[in-house]
Order: structure tokens, then C-alpha cells, then sequence
């Protein structure tokens, strides 16, 4: 047992605690606490996986910038609701069953999957490789994305300003 | 027929430019009641004076499809803008103007969104104009489509909602479905219509692949071979999807509910118009492309369309609303224009164009009468009426002379129609279609006469106190009618003799010179 | 086209501008008496033409193309000329012109937008009338038949506001367009075999005979039945005492005069092609005979003058379709022109007295004479001329009629048509003693029509009685044998006696004559129940049947639709409830689906 | 050393506590929230593949997913704010206006 296995298996086990948790707790705020938790363990599974510029994408644009906004949602709609929004779930256990069937499923599959050689670790920083790879094979989706993000940042202003 | 490149199209004006019109009233005649009945009278008013002139200046003797346009439109699979008319098309696309500009004057008084609904009956109209004139059967049919689903807004908004007793073993179902709404008029009305386009659909594709020709065109089909197993079924599709349009039995149903809650205006286009697609269609493409598989089926046709006139006949003896009578009397007439055909006979097949033409003019007078006494009395139970006669002179005149030409009397248009249809049955394969076709010609005196007597005969109705005659606009409608109806009854040759140019060949494919 | 052609052409067209005149120009319709002299100046033309043309024996033909075909015209349309045509143009141009001047007075009364609309339905009718008179071929003579029975239909309805006269409109209509429905199927297979509705082609070949077309006798009889209806022939008679119900000038010349004897006209026109099929003719006479004597049972129990004149024309006509099935038709054709002549006095005698008395009712009127002596004697030479008296004109006719009959050995109808003659003088005297002997009745003061009723009443008096002279002077062709002319005399005669007997003396009193033959009077009030039979069969047959069918279209044709709509609504009501709209539940559908993908991928790859 | 299937088993699970929550929560960001982890799952399995496959493309996509999924929560708990002032609730069992 490695170290790099010990510490595979503490990240899994807080990930999947954390990630419960969110699905669980019924305090909502809580469960954006929880969220913020899953996303920065995500971030150190990609450490894991040799990624640290991701780790930092996760760690600035995620938990940093989706964790905000969701918290700010919840004071908003709390602040104009008045009390605290309670968390209850429903059909706890129909929602169980079927996303137990559904991870059956993909385990299913990834048992009968062939196992590939493993390609060696990446030598030396990624990051650089990442860039070219942005501005070159990918400069289009690249644009595209930005267009993306642009008509959703109108969007949501559309949607979320306040009547006249 | 040479073209040459400085011709005016026509035939493309004459389609298209309703089409303007209903554009230019949606963007240029908002909330202008007065500007939208005026665009709609010069568009259909300069149309009809180019098919008047067209009809005029048709070459008798070179006969054929004259006034050809063809431009390109998807080369790769063979689909053409291509318009042309023969002596059959040309008398449609008369027929069309003749109605349509009477239907103008008919619903001038429409006073709830009269800009959407004059934008889109131009439209329709196009649509009718289009599967006459085209000789593409892609754009035929396209333009069939365009004919067919403006139907179900027009009676969908601007209808009105009869009374049918849910009664019978089948009561419940009457209740669910709404029988007697104008929604469900207008929902029967398209839902079978397009039922029948599909048929149409599959033929007109099964044609194009068996012919092998990568063409929808009109004239390279018909120059084409198909075997006689495959020219069966494709008539029986043609048929069975033309003909639901027709009103054949037992597919009429949708006639008599949608012709009675349609607006005046939409009941005078698709009786008088629109039923006749469905013939001209079995006719045009059914006979002229599937000429042995014709020959094959006209028993089916003519015993169906015996089937028709006697039906319809006693069907609309039964009604009690006056819309109902005059539309199941569209259903008995529809039957003689398909007994003609049925006959493959010069005359019956004369008579059958003729009878098209005379039963649109009849029954485009006829709704457009009853839209008036129904927007004087605010009545369609003809139990109620009486005496109208008294009060209003002109309608009452008008609708006789319909009548008169309902029940094939000489001088009217309806004669000349049937007799020529009579004439053809007993030189047909099937003599004894003669006697149903006759039949029916005596219920229709019986019916109409009848109906005509209640209405207008008779001591005037205390119920109905402030009757007033036809007025300004409506006049035009009424007089137009009843003048083609007379005339073309005192000389059916106007007709009959750029038709024949078209029926003899036609006839020469199906049965040999 | 020459004056032969051109002429009649003219006599034709006359009625038919101002027909069009009156019906386009609202105004000059609308001011009723002005309208009415534009009819009658256009009638007095078409006269003067009509004798020009008859005097100077004009023959020819001229035709048009009417529809068209593609080898040579399907039918043409023209203009037949010849004695027969001409005699009728002039009968036709006479009577109307006399109608026409007398209904100006007689309708007088009328608001003028009626009265227009009278003489634009007057020209038409003239117009229609010619036409079918000039008609070169069966085509072109039935559309003018229709035309006539239009007419009759919309003068029958003139007064559309009564029920009754809108009833009767729509009924003689009918029972006539029932004949037509006959002669319409006849002459579509006539041109069916033989490829031309002329009459010169058919008569010609017929000639040669080269007609030997299957089924001729057939063709020939389903013509017939047109002539049955419009002539009102048994069983199609019903329609014309009905048809009283429009004024008192229109059954003077449209149900007395000329319509009714197209029939008549049509099956001596057609002469010809009937002689070819002798079974036919004998029918035509049998069913003549046997509507005279019939009509004239009915006529001597009816109370309303006009009824009896109408039940009289019925039995008049049968005598001149009994002439034509024995081919005796210009006998037939003699009668046709000299009943015309009298029996429009005779209806527009009784216009006058209507008029005069207001009612229709005979047992309501009385001692007229005294009021009204003209009335009295013109109607009193027309039943002397109805009653086969001479020198008048009805009586040579009359006798033609019966020395055909004879001669064509058609014993029985010949029998029947002799007693015909005693009925018939006994029912037109009965109602001349009851009107205008007698007792008076009416408190008010009848008095004589204006002079624009009785010159028309002198005219055609002086006419039957001229006509009658003319005849006895120039007609002695026909071989009768000699008891015949004391015979009908001596019934005649009888008929007249009975008459007086009960109507006049009292010496035998109707009541127990009645009872005496209580079967035939039984039937004959209730018209033999051939009404009833019609009604009946209307109702039950025909409107039954219909209502059925449209039970059926609505509720078993459309309900087989309506059910499966109502199947397709309900099918959908009940999936809808997948639809809750709320998306976690379509969360598991997605769910479901990669579910059954995963499953599909392992087990059916 | 951990191979690929460790992670994409960790990545399922992760994937399927997302859907549970998006299955059952009641309030609309709840179920927002199930959509960020299931998301994240997939960005797990990205980077695994990009990682084992030797191949820079799963890095890339991750960063794209990643990207679209900022806005789609921008744009999502915007309509939330939107439905929530229009209907005063996010109580998605509420929230049925595609009900057939």
C-alpha cells in the first residue's frame, strides 16, 4: 500500500462523504458548504491525476465563483422569503434505487471494459501544452465558448433584473 | 405554345398576387378595415381580369397546356416550378376568380380582426390558383397544402357553432369530441384533409420512383410507362386522397360540418373551390398520369358517386339548418362531377368539368345567401323562417335561380352539366348509373324546392320583424354569380369548347381514339 | 336564314327582350301597369308576326350550335317552322296578348312591384312557350318544357304570401318534373341510340325506316311520361286543379290554353316516331280516354269554379291525347287549338265573375245573370263550345276526336270518351245554372267588368264562334260515321237536361242523385284518393326515407369518426398523466432510458 | 499505483449521489447543486481518461466543461431568482408549468 494509494482512498472516502452530504443535509445553506467541500476534493483528485493548473481552475472559477453564486441566490430568495428555506427530500428512496441502478450500470460496463496500458505520466508542466492546445486545435470551441458565456451573462441579467 | 423571355407570366401573376395582397394588408393595413377590403378587391379583381383574359386568348386549336412557365427549383431531384393550364385548368382557374371576387363582396361585413381574415383567405386562394395552374406535382402538391390549412384557422376563428343532439349508440362520443363546434368543424375539416394528402403523398412518390425519371413533372410522367398492377393502387391513392376533398362517400362526413360553421366567405371558397381540387385532382393526375389503372377502377368511382348524389340528396332532405341542406346538396353534385368522369365518355367527362364549374358558381351563390339571410334573420333553422320573401326580393331571387340551377334547369349552368353527364352514362360501360343520376336530380327539385317555399314563400314570420334585402357590396357578390350562372347555362360552349380541346385527348389515353 | 325562319326568330325573341327588359331594369318593373303595357306592346308585335307568318304558310328551319363536341355539336337550338308550329305560335302570341291586356285590369289592384313582377314572369312565359312551339329537336323542347313548368310554377306561386299557393306552386312542380324525369331518361337514350335530338333527322330515318332501335317502345314511352305530367295526364293529374290557386289569368292561359297542351303538341310533333310503336299509342289512348272520363267525374261534385274548369281542361286534354294514341293527332291538334280558344274565355269569364262576386264558390254566387248578362253570354258560348254544341268550334273538334277514336277501333275509350261528353255538358251547365240562374246569393252588388276584361271576353267569343263557322264550312274531310254526330248531340244533350233538371227545376234533387251513385260520388269529392296516395307516399316514402339517411349520416357514418376520435382523446387524456410537468419526474425518465440502454448493450449486443 | 477504473468507479459514485439529488431534492437550487456534483463526476472522468490515454484532450474539455458550467449556474439560479419572484416559490413540486 503506497502512499499515493492511502491518500487516493482518504480523498475518495471525503469526496463521497462530502458529496452525501450535499444530497442529504437539509439545511440548504449547509449543503453549499458541503458543495464548496466536493469541489475542492474534486480539485485534489486532480492533483492526484498530475493537473495542477486544473486544481487551480477548480479551486478559482468553482469553488470560488459557483459557490458565491449560489450562496448569493440562497440570501437573495431567503431575504425575500423572509425565513429560511428548508430542505426536505422526496422519495428518498425511488431516487436511491434508480441512481443505484444507474451506478450498477456504468460499474457494469467498466468491468467487462478491457484494460488499456497505461500511458506514462506527462513529463514536466502541462500547462503549457494546455495553452497551445487552447489557442490552436481548439481556438474555434475556444470562441465559441467565450460567445457562450457572453450570451449567458446577458441572460442571466435578462432574467434576474428586477421588474422595470 | 412559344413563350417568349418578354411574356408576362401569367400564370404566376394570376397565382401570386392574392399572395401580395394578403401580404401587403398584414404589413401595410393594420387596423384599416376600409384599406384591407380594397387591397383584397383589387389583387383578386386584377387576377380574375388576367384569367378572363386568359381564358379569352386561349389557342382552341393548338389545344394543350398553354401560358408555360417552368423555372428550376431543386434540379438534383427533378422538382421544377412549372405552371401551365389546358382547357380543364383554365376553367378552374376562372372558376376561382369568379368565386373568390364575389367571395370578397360576400364578407365585406366582417367586423372581428378583418385584416387577418382577408390576409388569409388571399392566401388560400393562392394555394387553389396554384394546384390548378401547376404541372409540377411537388409544387402541386405544396400548393395544395397552402390551400388546404389556412381551412382551419378561417373556420376556427371566424365560424360559427351549429347544434348537433348527441343521439344514437354513439352519443358519448359525440360528447367528448365536441360535434357541432366550429373547433371541431375546422379539426374534422383539416384532420381529413390531410389524411387525404397523405394518400396523395405516396402516390405522387410512388410515381416518381417508378417512373424513374427523377421528374415531378406533369408531362414527363404522363409520357411515362408504369405497369397496370402499380397504376391500380396509385389510382385507388389518388383517389381515395383527391376524393375525400371531393366529398365522395363514405369519406364526406367533414363537408357538411365544416361548410356549415365556416364564415360565408370560406364555405363559398371551399365548396364552390375547394371540392372541385378534389375532382380536378382525380381527373388530372389520377386519370391523365394512371390512364389504364383508370379504366380499371371507374366502377368503383361511378358506383361511389351514384352512391353521392342519391345520399347526399336525401341526407340534405333530412336537415333542418339551412347551411347543412346546401352543403350535403354540395356532397349530392359532387357525385354527378364524378359520375361524369366515372363515364370516360366525351360528354360525361364534358359534363363533369362543366358540372365542376357550374356547381362552384351554384354553391358559391348559394353560401353566400345564406351568410346573408343568417347575418338578417341571426337563423339557420329553416323551421322558423318564413315569408322572407316579402323583405327581401333580391335574396329571394337569387337564391331561386340557385335553386333552379341546383335541380338542373335548363338556361342555368346546372343543365347543361347534368345533361351532358346523363348523356354519358348510358354510353359508358355502366348504363344503369343513369338512374341514380337522374334520381337525384328529382330529390334536389324535391329539397330545394322545399326549402325555398319555408324560407321565402309563405306568410311572413312574426319572429323576424326587421328584415332587410342585400346591400351595396353584397349585390356585386349576388349578381356576379347569378349572371355566370345563366350565361354559361344560355351558352355552355363558352365552356365546353376550350374543355373539349382537353377532355378528347385525355380520353384518347384512357380508352384509345 | 331567310323570312320564314326570320320572322317566327322575331315572334320568339319579342317576348324574351321584354322579359329581359323587365327583369333588368328594376324602375320600369317596379311601376306595374308601365311594365305590363311593355309586355303587351311586345306581345301585340309577336301577334301581328305570328299571323303574318301563319297566314302565309311559312315553312323552314334554321339551327345553331348549342353544345359543343368534338365531332360536330351534341345538340342544337333553332327554329322549327311549319303549320303545326305556326297554328301554335298563333294560339300562343293570341292568347297571351288577350291575357296580358285582361290581367291589367283584373290585377289591377296588385301593389305595382307585383304586377311587374306578373308580366316580367308573363314575357318569360310567352318567350318559353314559343320556344318550345318552335322547337327543331327534343333537346331544345325540353328546355323550353322546363321553362313553361318554371313559369308555371313561379306565375301558380304569384301570390307566394298565401300557403296555399305556395303549396300548390311546389306541388305542380314536382309532379311535373316526375313526367320529366321520364322524357329526360327517354331522350338521352334515344340520343344515346341514335346520336341526334333533331326532329327532321329522326323523322326522315324514321321514314326509311332505318329507326329500328332496340327498345324504341321503350324510349318513346318514358317521353310519353313527360307529356303525362305535363299535360296532366292520369296519374299525374293532381297538379292541375291546384294550380287554380294563382290568379284566374294565369290558369287562362298557362293551365287552360298552352302549357297543359304541351303534352299534347309534343306527341303530335313527334307523330312520327310514335306511329313506329303502336303499343305506345294505344297506352296514350287508353290513359287519355280514361283521364277524360275520370276528370270529369271529378268536375261535377266540385264547388269552385275554377276546379271545375281545371278538372274539365284535364278531361279535354285527355281527349286530345286519346286522339293522338289512335293517330288521329291532328284531330287531336284541332281540338288542342279550339279548346284554347274557349276554355281561356271560359277562364277569364270566371275571372270576371270572381271578380265580380269574390269568391270562388259557385253554391256562393247566383243570379249573376241578371248583374252581368256579358259575363253570362260569353260564358254561356264557351260551355256551349266545352259542351260539343254547334256551330261552335269545340263541337267539330270534339267530333274528329271521337271519329278517330272509333276508327282506330279503341272501343272502350271511345265508349268512355262518349260518356265523357255527356258528364261534361252536365257539369259546365250545372255550374252555368248555379252561377248565373238561380237564386241570388251574395248580398253585394256584383257588377259587369271594365271594359279591358270583357273586349278580351268578346273576342275569344267571337272567335269560337267564328272558328266553329269556318270549320262547318270548310271541314268536311273527315269520314265520321253517321250516328256519331247524334250520338254526342243526344249526350250531350241528356248532360244538359240532368242540369237543368237539378240544378234549375229542381225536379230531381242533387242530394238524391248523389246517393243514387254514393261509390262514385264518394270517390270522386275525395279525388279518387290519388292525392292522398301522393301525399302519403311524400311523407312516408320519400321524407321518411330521407330522414332516415340523414339518422344515418349523422349518427352511425360519422359516429364510427366521432368514436375513434373519441377513442384517439381519450387515449391521450390518459397518457397525459406521464406529463406531470414537474422535471425531476422527467429526470427519471432520462434515468429509465440510459437504464435500458445499459441493458440493451448487454444483453442484445 | 491507483489505475483508471479506481477513478472512474469514484467518478460513477460521485456521478450517482448527484443524481439522488437532483432526484430528490425539493428546492430548485438543491437540485442545482445535484447538477454540479454529477458534473463534477464527469469532469473526474475526463481528466482520468486525458490522464491514463496520455492524451491532453479530456484536460481541455475539462476546462471548457468547467467554463459552461459557471454560466449554466449563472443562467440557472437566475431563472430560479426569476421563478421564485413570479411564483414565490422554488419549491420545484411547484413548478409544473409543463404539465400536459
Amino acid at each position: 500500500m503506497t502512499l499515493e494509494t492511502v491518500g487516493f482512498g482518504v480523498v475518495a472516502a471525503l469526496l463521497l462523504a462530502s458529496s452525501l452530504a450535499v444530497v442529504l443535509t437539509p439545511n440548504l445553506f449547509h449543503s453549499v458548504l458541503y458543495l464548496a467541500a466536493a469541489l475542492v476534493l474534486t480539485g485534489v483528485v486532480f492533483l492526484l491525476l498530475e493537473q495542477p493548473f486544473l486544481f487551480a481552475v477548480q479551486l478559482l472559477l468553482y469553488a470560488g465563483g459557483v459557490v458565491t453564486i449560489v450562496v448569493f441566490a440562497i440570501m437573495l430568495t431567503e431575504r425575500l422569503v423572509g425565513d429560511r428555506i428548508g430542505q426536505a427530500s422526496r422519495h428518498p428512496i425511488n431516487g436511491a434505487i434508480v441512481a443505484a441502478a444507474v451506478f450498477a450500470g456504468i460499474v457494469g460496463f467498466l468491468i467487462q471494459a478491457p484494460v488499456r496500458a497505461t500511458a506514462p505520466a506527462p513529463a514536466g508542466d502541462t500547462t503549457a501544452a494546455l495553452g497551445r492546445a487552447l489557442v490552436g486545435p481548439f481556438a474555434v470551441t475556444l470562441e465559441l465558448l467565450g460567445v457562450l458565456l457572453v450570451a449567458a451573462l446577458l441572460g442571466a441579467v435578462y432574467f434576474a433584473r428586477s421588474e422595470e | 405554345m412559344a413563350v417568349g423571355p418578354l411574356t408576362l407570366p401569367i400564370l404566376s401573376v394570376i397565382t401570386w398576387l392574392p399572395f401580395v395582397g394578403a401580404l401587403l394588408i398584414m404589413f401595410t393595413a393594420r387596423h384599416r378595415p376600409r384599406a384591407v377590403r380594397w387591397i383584397a378587391v383589387v389583387t383578386t379583381g386584377i387576377s380574375t381580369l388576367l384569367s378572363i383574359y386568359a381564358y379569352a386568348t386561349y389557342n382552341h386549336e393548338a389545344a394543350g397546356f398553354q401560358f408555360y412557365e417552368k423555372v428550376p427549383l431543386v434540379p438534383p431531384l427533378g422538382i421544377s416550378y412549372e405552371l401551365g393550364v389546358d382547357g380543364i385548368s383554365l376553367l378552374m382557374v376562372l372558376l376561382t376568380s369568379i368565386i373568390i371576387s364575389a367571395g370578397v363582396f360576400a364578407s365585406w361585413t366582417v367586423a372581428v380582426r378583418s385584416q387577418e381574415f382577408y390576409a388569409l383567405l388571399l392566401a388560400l386562394v393562392t394555394g387553389v390558383y396554384g394546384v390548378f395552374a401547376s404541372l409540377d406535382l411537388f409544387v402541386l402538391f405544396l400548393f395544395y397544402e397552402l390551400a388546404v390549412l389556412p381551412m382551419y384557422l378561417l373556420i376556427g376563428i371566424w365560424g360559427s357553432t351549429g347544434d348537433v343532439r348527441p343521439r344514437g349508440i354513439f352519443a358519448w362520443a359525440y360528447r367528448e369530441t365536441g360535434v357541432g363546434t366550429k373547433e371541431y368543424a375546422a379539426m374534422k375539416l383539416t384532420l381529413y384533409l390531410l389524411f387525404g394528402s397523405a394518400f396523395i403523398l405516396v402516390g405522387i412518390f410512388a410515381l416518381y420512383v417508378s417512373a424513374g425519371a427523377a421528374s415531378f413533372s406533369f408531362l414527363e410522367l404522363e409520357a411515362a410507362v408504369f405497369p397496370l398492377g402499380l397504376q391500380r393502387w396509385v389510382f385507388l391513392a389518388f383517389y381515395v386522397g383527391f376524393g375525400i376533398l371531393a366529398g365522395i362517400w363514405p369519406l364526406h362526413t367533414w363537408s357538411p360540418d365544416g361548410h356549415a360553421s365556416a364564415p360565408t366567405a370560406v364555405s363559398m371558397l371551399h365548396a364552390g373551390v375547394l371540392m372541385k381540387l378534389g375532382a380536378y385532382g382525380v381527373v388530372r393526375v389520377g386519370m391523365g398520369l394512371l390512364p389504364e389503372g383508370a379504366a380499371d377502377l371507374v366502377w368503383l368511382v361511378g358506383g361511389i358517386a351514384c352512391i353521392n348524389i342519391v345520399y347526399g340528396a336525401l341526407s340534405a332532405m333530412a336537415q333542418t339548418d339551412l347551411k347543412y341542406v346546401i352543403a350535403y346538396s354540395s356532397v349530392s353534385h359532387m357525385g354527378i362531377v364524378m359520375l361524369g368522369a366515372a363515364t370516360l365518355t366525351e360528354a360525361g367527362l364534358n359534363g363533369s368539368v362543366f358540372q365542376m364549374f357550374a356547381h362552384g358558381v351554384m354553391t358559391g351563390l348559394f353560401f353566400a345567401l345564406v351568410g346573408l339571410v343568417y347575418e338578417k334573420a341571426h337563423s339557420r333553422e329553416i323551421g322558423k323562417m318564413g315569408g322572407f320573401g316579402n323583405a327581401m326580393p333580391g335574396i329571394a331571387t337569387a337564391f331561386t335561380i340557385g335553386s333552379l340551377s341546383s335541380l338542373g334547369l335548363p338556361a342555368t349552368a346546372g343543365f347543361v352539366a347534368e345533361l351532358l353527364t346523363f348523356l354519358g352514362t348510358w354510353r359508358s360501360g355502366h348504363r344503369w348509373w343513369l338512374f341514380p343520376a337522374v334520381a337525384g336530380t328529382f330529390l334536389t327539385a324535391i329539397y330545394v324546392l322545399r326549402v325555398a317555399k319555408q324560407i321565402f314563400w309563405g306568410p311572413p314570420s312574426p319572429q323576424f320583424q326587421h328584415l332587410e334585402d342585400a346591400r351595396g357590396p353584397e349585390w356585386v357578390a349576388l349578381v356576379v354569380l347569378v349572371l355566370v350562372l345563366v350565361l354559361f347555362g344560355m351558352a355552355p360552349g363558352l365552356a365546353i369548347a376550350p374543355v373539349d380541346t382537353a377532355t378528347v385527348p385525355l380520353l384518347a389515353r384512357i380508352v384509345g381514339p | 336564314m331567310t323570312l320564314p325562319t326570320r320572322l317566327p326568330l322575331l315572334v320568339l325573341l319579342l317576348p324574351f327582350a321584354a322579359f329581359v327588359v323587365l327583369a333588368v331594369v328594376a324602375p320600369l318593373r317596379r311601376a306595374g301597369a308601365r311594365a305590363g303595357l311593355l309586355s303587351i306592346a311586345a306581345m301585340s308585335v309577336a301577334f301581328m308576326a305570328a299571323l303574318v307568318a301563319w297566314v302565309e304558310g311559312f315553312r323552314g328551319e334554321a339551327t345553331w350550335s348549342w353544345i359543343p363536341s368534338d365531332g360536330g355539336p351534341i345538340a342544337t337550338v333553332g327554329v322549327l317552322v311549319d303549320p303545326l308550329s305556326n297554328a301554335m305560335l298563333v294560339l300562343v302570341t293570341l292568347v297571351s296578348l288577350l291575357v296580358q291586356v285582361y290581367s291589367l285590369a283584373y290585377l289591377g289592384d296588385e301593389p305595382p312591384a307585383s304586377l311587374g313582377r306578373y308580366y316580367t314572369y308573363q314575357s318569360l312565359f310567352a318567350f318559353s312557350m314559343l320556344g318550345l312551339v318552335l322547337s327543331p329537336g327534343f333537346l331544345q323542347m325540353f328546355v323550353f318544357w322546363e321553362l313553361v313548368g318554371l313559369c308555371s310554377y313561379l306565375l301558380i306561386g304569384y301570390w307566394y304570401q298565401r300557403p296555399a299557393a305556395a303549396r300548390a306552386a311546389v306541388k305542380a312542380f314536382w309532379i311535373t318534373k316526375l313526367g320529366d324525369v321520364g322524357f329526360v331518361i327517354g331522350i338521352v337514350l334515344l340520343w344515346s341510340a341514335t346520336g341526334t335530338f333533331d326532329f327532321g333527322e329522326l323523322f326522315a330515318r324514321a321514314q326509311e325506316h332505318a329507326l329500328a332501335i332496340d327498345g324504341l317502345g321503350t324510349i318513346m314511352f318514358l317521353i310519353y311520361l313527360g307529356a303525362v305530367g305535363k299535360s296532366a295526364q292520369f296519374p299525374l293529374h293532381v297538379w292541375l286543379p291546384d294550380a287554380m290557386e294563382g290568379p284566374t289569368p294565369v290558369s287562362a292561359l298557362i293551365h287552360a290554353a298552352t302549357m297543359v297542351t304541351a303534352g299534347v303538341f309534343m306527341v303530335t310533333r313527334a307523330q312520327p316516331l310514335f306511329a313506329l310503336v303502336p303499343d305506345v299509342l294505344i297506352l296514350i289512348g287508353w290513359v287519355g280516354a280514361f283521364t277524360a272520363l275520370l276528370a270529369a267525374t271529378m268536375a261535377c261534385v266540385e264547388s269552385d269554379i275554377k276546379r271545375v274548369l281545371a278538372y274539365s281542361t284535364v278531361s279535354q286534354l285527355g281527349y286530345m291525347m286519346a286522339a293522338a294514341g289512335a293517330g288521329a293527332a291532328d284531330a287531336g291538334f284541332l281540338h288542342l287549338l279550339t279548346h284554347g280558344l274557349f276554355k281561356a274565355l271560359l277562364f277569364l269569364a270566371a275571372g270576371a265573375v270572381i271578380h265580380a262576386v269574390g269568391t270562388n264558390d259557385i253554391f256562393r254566387m247566383g243570379g249573376l245573370f241578371r248583374a252581368m248578362p256579358q259575363t253570362g253570354i260569353v260564358f254561356i258560348v264557351g260551355t256551349l263550345a266545352l259542351a260539343g254544341v254547334p256551330p261552335l268550334a269545340g263541337f267539330f273538334s270534339k267530333e274528329a276526336v271521337l271519329s278517330g277514336v272509333w276508327e282506330a277501333h279503341l272501343t272502350v275509350p271511345f265508349l268512355m270518351l262518349a260518356l265523357t261528353v255527356l258528364l261534361t255538358a252536365f257539369y259546365m251547365f250545372r255550374v252555368v245554372f248555379i252561377t248565373f240562374f238561380g237564386r241570388a246569393f251574395e248580398a253585394g252588388h256584383p257588377h259587369e267588368a271594365p271594359w279591358l276584361m270583357r273586349g278580351p271576353l268578346w273576342l275569344l267569343a267571337a272567335l269560337t264562334v267564328a272558328v266553329g263557322i269556318r270549320l262547318a264550312v270548310g271541314g268536311g274531310e273527315h269520314e265520321a260515321p253517321g250516328w256519331l254526330v247524334p250520338l254526342s248531340l243526344a249526350s250531350a244533350f241528356v248532360g244538359f237536361a240532368l242540369a237543368w233538371a237539378m240544378y234549375q227545376r229542381g225536379l230531381v234533387d242533387p242530394a238524391t242523385f248523389s246517393t243514387a251513385l254514393a261509390p262514385f260520388d264518394f270517390l270522386a269529392r275525395r279525388r279518387y284518393g290519388i292525392d292522398a296516395l301522393y301525399a302519403g307516399l311524400y311523407r312516408a316514402l320519400v321524407l321518411g326515407f330521407a330522414r332516415l339517411i340523414g339518422w344515418i349520416d349523422r349518427y352511425l357514418v360519422d359516429g364510427v369518426l366521432n368514436v375513434l376520435s373519441a377513442l384517439t382523446l381519450r387515449a391521450g387524456a390518459g397518457l397525459r398523466g406521464i406529463q406531470s410537468g414537474r422535471a425531476q419526474d422527467y429526470v427519471y425518465g432520462v434515468a429509465f432510458g440510459v437504464l435500458l440502454l445499459f441493458v440493451w448493450a448487454q444483453l442484445w449486443r | 499505483m491507483i489505475g483508471l477504473q479506481a477513478y472512474l468507479v469514484l467518478a460513477a459514485l460521485v456521478f450517482a449521489i448527484g443524481l439522488f439529488g437532483v432526484l430528490t431534492r425539493r428546492n430548485a437550487v438543491g437540485i442545482l447543486l445535484g447538477i454540479e456534483l454529477m458534473l463534477n463526476a464527469v469532469n473526474i472522468n475526463l481528466v482520468a481518461f486525458a490522464r491514463f490515454n496520455g492524451d491532453l484532450a479530456g484536460v481541455v474539455f475539462t476546462l471548457f466543461t468547467i467554463s459552461i458550467t459557471v454560466a449554466e449556474v449563472a443562467v440557472g439560479l437566475a431563472i430560479v431568482i426569476a421563478i421564485f419572484r413570479v411564483r414565490r416559490t422554488v419549491e420545484a413540486d411547484r413548478l409544473n408549468l409543463l404539465r400536459g
